[in-house]
């Protein structure tokens, strides 16, 4: 266990939340994020990653007055002040995708399969969906 | 043309029942006639009058309802789905009723296209 | 008969199976998580260009809207519509067909 | 429109239910058969097709008392006595499972994907899940 | 050992609920400890006292409140994802509560191992 | 780290992408729908069968024999375990990440 104590004497944790899915079509990807921004507040070590069509949630331009349903995407931008930094991306999901980090919402970290790997085994949590 | 809408999942969760919204909406604003809505496998949740999203989020019982009342359609929760993901009459928003299989059945005799709606 | 997809193609095997089952002649709309399979430059659009003698391809504008696509390049000869144009294509064909 | 009369005097339609999905992983194939039943009560002429993984819910020997679920699958046998005799199987969906028309609990017709094109393209209402 | 157990999707539609439920079971028989279990998404419909499946099948919402009372367990249900989908106190069966995402997080953070069973 | 995958490998990407994520020496876990993966003699046996020195896979009995798969072949080299033997997997492994 890589168990470490938190500012106020408490367990952290390393939790990573992996997006595989794509925004909208379902809710999990709005729902993850409320998981996130949670996790966040109680002080854990939390890292998030955008794996296969999860890098479409981080699209920029999203408008979504034309579905009726919310744009949840200015919500990653908020990622920063509850000091979640550590925003991975999967450079093959992007590339197979067509595109570029400068076309996200937030910098993130372009990381290959391999890199993605090495972080992925090294967390306590792990939360895909 | 009379329409036959089948929504196969629950609100909030896919997209389906939004997308089945949008096209009832488009549909009657065409002139054309929407001959009934059945509500099938998780879509019978759409008619939970307890469900209470955030406030800057749309309501999709609520629209379902108001969509009803104006144009008085015809929204059919199964009532097999139903029992098992207890929906019941007391839950149900105004304008749902709940009945049998057939319904779907009659919808897709009756009505000229019958589009589905799910995951 | 129109097909309607709502599936990645990342994601799902569903717009490959509509493409091996739907007769020649068919139109296809992209609806919801399918309006991705529309897009050119990606792994999976030669999916639907290299079908385009085939189908009548269309996608659904506000769905391309919402996820950021609305400046997106789509495969050439892929149709935009909105939910008015999703209600004329059901009435224009006999059958609709949700591949889900 | 193919609309024929019934032998009650009513609107006779083809309707074609299409199984895409395995049994027990999700509820589709379970309640979709519900529905072939009833449209069967209401002598519409039906059509159940099996592609994809739906061939798996045809599959012999299912034993469910393990994971607690309904074993549903001798409920396809109760099709003959509602006058469903139209079940057509991909032979493309099958072969690539490695499966045989056998190895299914009922007889159906096999049918190549060109055919099964043709016999979908007959119909009055379609219901794929 | 420690286990945390997070279930995404309702009953009777995806098998999550009913895996979720055998892997408790399982490790409850081999003397573990089952610290949380926690519903999410749709996962909050297994707490809905109304199912009512058929009478051949089984009872997911039954089930889990039983396993529950037998051995003391916390069953914790989405406070944000049950008001979406309409799951209030009125509708929750024996041995469920409901409250915030803070218990999933801190199920993360006590338990030894936490597994997810989802769609 | 386990990985488990309860998805077809014939429907989504699930168990392509837990094997190109997955670090080498993981234990990788089929249940529920993903079961079909460890079938052998089918069109996607060779996305384990390839594998076997970089994984241990299991797959979980019951959900094989829900399936009606209980006589059908399997991958040489996946083991079947019930759910203690879950369980157990759960526990030898520090973390558990299951792809849905």
């Amino acid at each position: 266990m890589s168990d470490e104590m938190g500012y106020q004497g408490e367990v952290v944790k390393r939790f990573m939340y992996v997006n595989r899915k794509a925004p909208y079509g379902t809710i999990y990807a709005l729902e993850n994020l409320e998981t996130v921004l949670i996790a966040a507040a109680f002080d854990q070590d939390v890292s998030v990653v955008f794996v296969d069509d999860g890098v479409y949630q981080l699209k920029k331009g999203q408008d979504t007055k034309g579905i009726g349903m919310k744009n949840f995407s200015p919500t990653f931008r908020a990622l920063d002040d509850y000091d979640v930094e550590k925003l991975y991306v999967e450079k093959e999901s992007l590339e197979a995708r067509g595109l570029t980090a400068e076309e996200l919402v937030v910098p993130v970290e372009v990381v290959s399969t391999e890199e993605l790997r090495e972080i992925m085994a090294q967390q306590d949590v792990v939360l895909s969906c | 043309m009379k329409f036959g809408i089948l929504v196969n999942e629950g609100p909030f969760t896919h997209q389906a029942s939004d997308s089945a919204y949008r096209f009832a909406e488009a549909a009657l604003a065409k002139g054309h006639e929407v001959w009934r809505v059945f509500f099938y496998h998780d879509g019978v949740n759409n008619s939970n009058k307890l469900a209470e999203p955030q406030s800057d989020d749309r309501n999709l019982v609520k629209l379902w309802s108001e969509l009803g009342r104006e144009h008085d359609l015809d929204l059919v929760v199964c009532v097999a789905a139903a029992l098992r993901r207890g929906i019941k009459d007391e839950l149900l928003a105004a304008g749902f009723r709940i009945s049998g299989l057939g319904q779907l059945v009659e919808a897709g005799i009756q009505a000229d296209r019958l589009v589905v709606f799910g995951d | 008969m129109l097909h309607t997809v709502n599936k990645s193609p990342f994601e799902r095997n569903t717009l490959q199976s509509c493409l091996r089952l739907a007769q020649k002649g068919s139109a296809v709309l992209l609806i919801e998580d399918g309006v991705y399979g529309a897009l050119s430059g990606t792994a999976h659009a030669g999916e639907i260009a290299d079908r385009m003698d085939d189908f009548s391809f269309y996608v659904l504008g506000p769905d391309i809207a919402a996820r950021g696509l609305g400046e997106s390049p789509l495969i050439e000869g892929v149709q935009v519509v909105d939910y008015g144009g999703f209600v004329d294509l059901v009435a224009e064909h006999e059958v609709t067909n949700a591949w889900l």
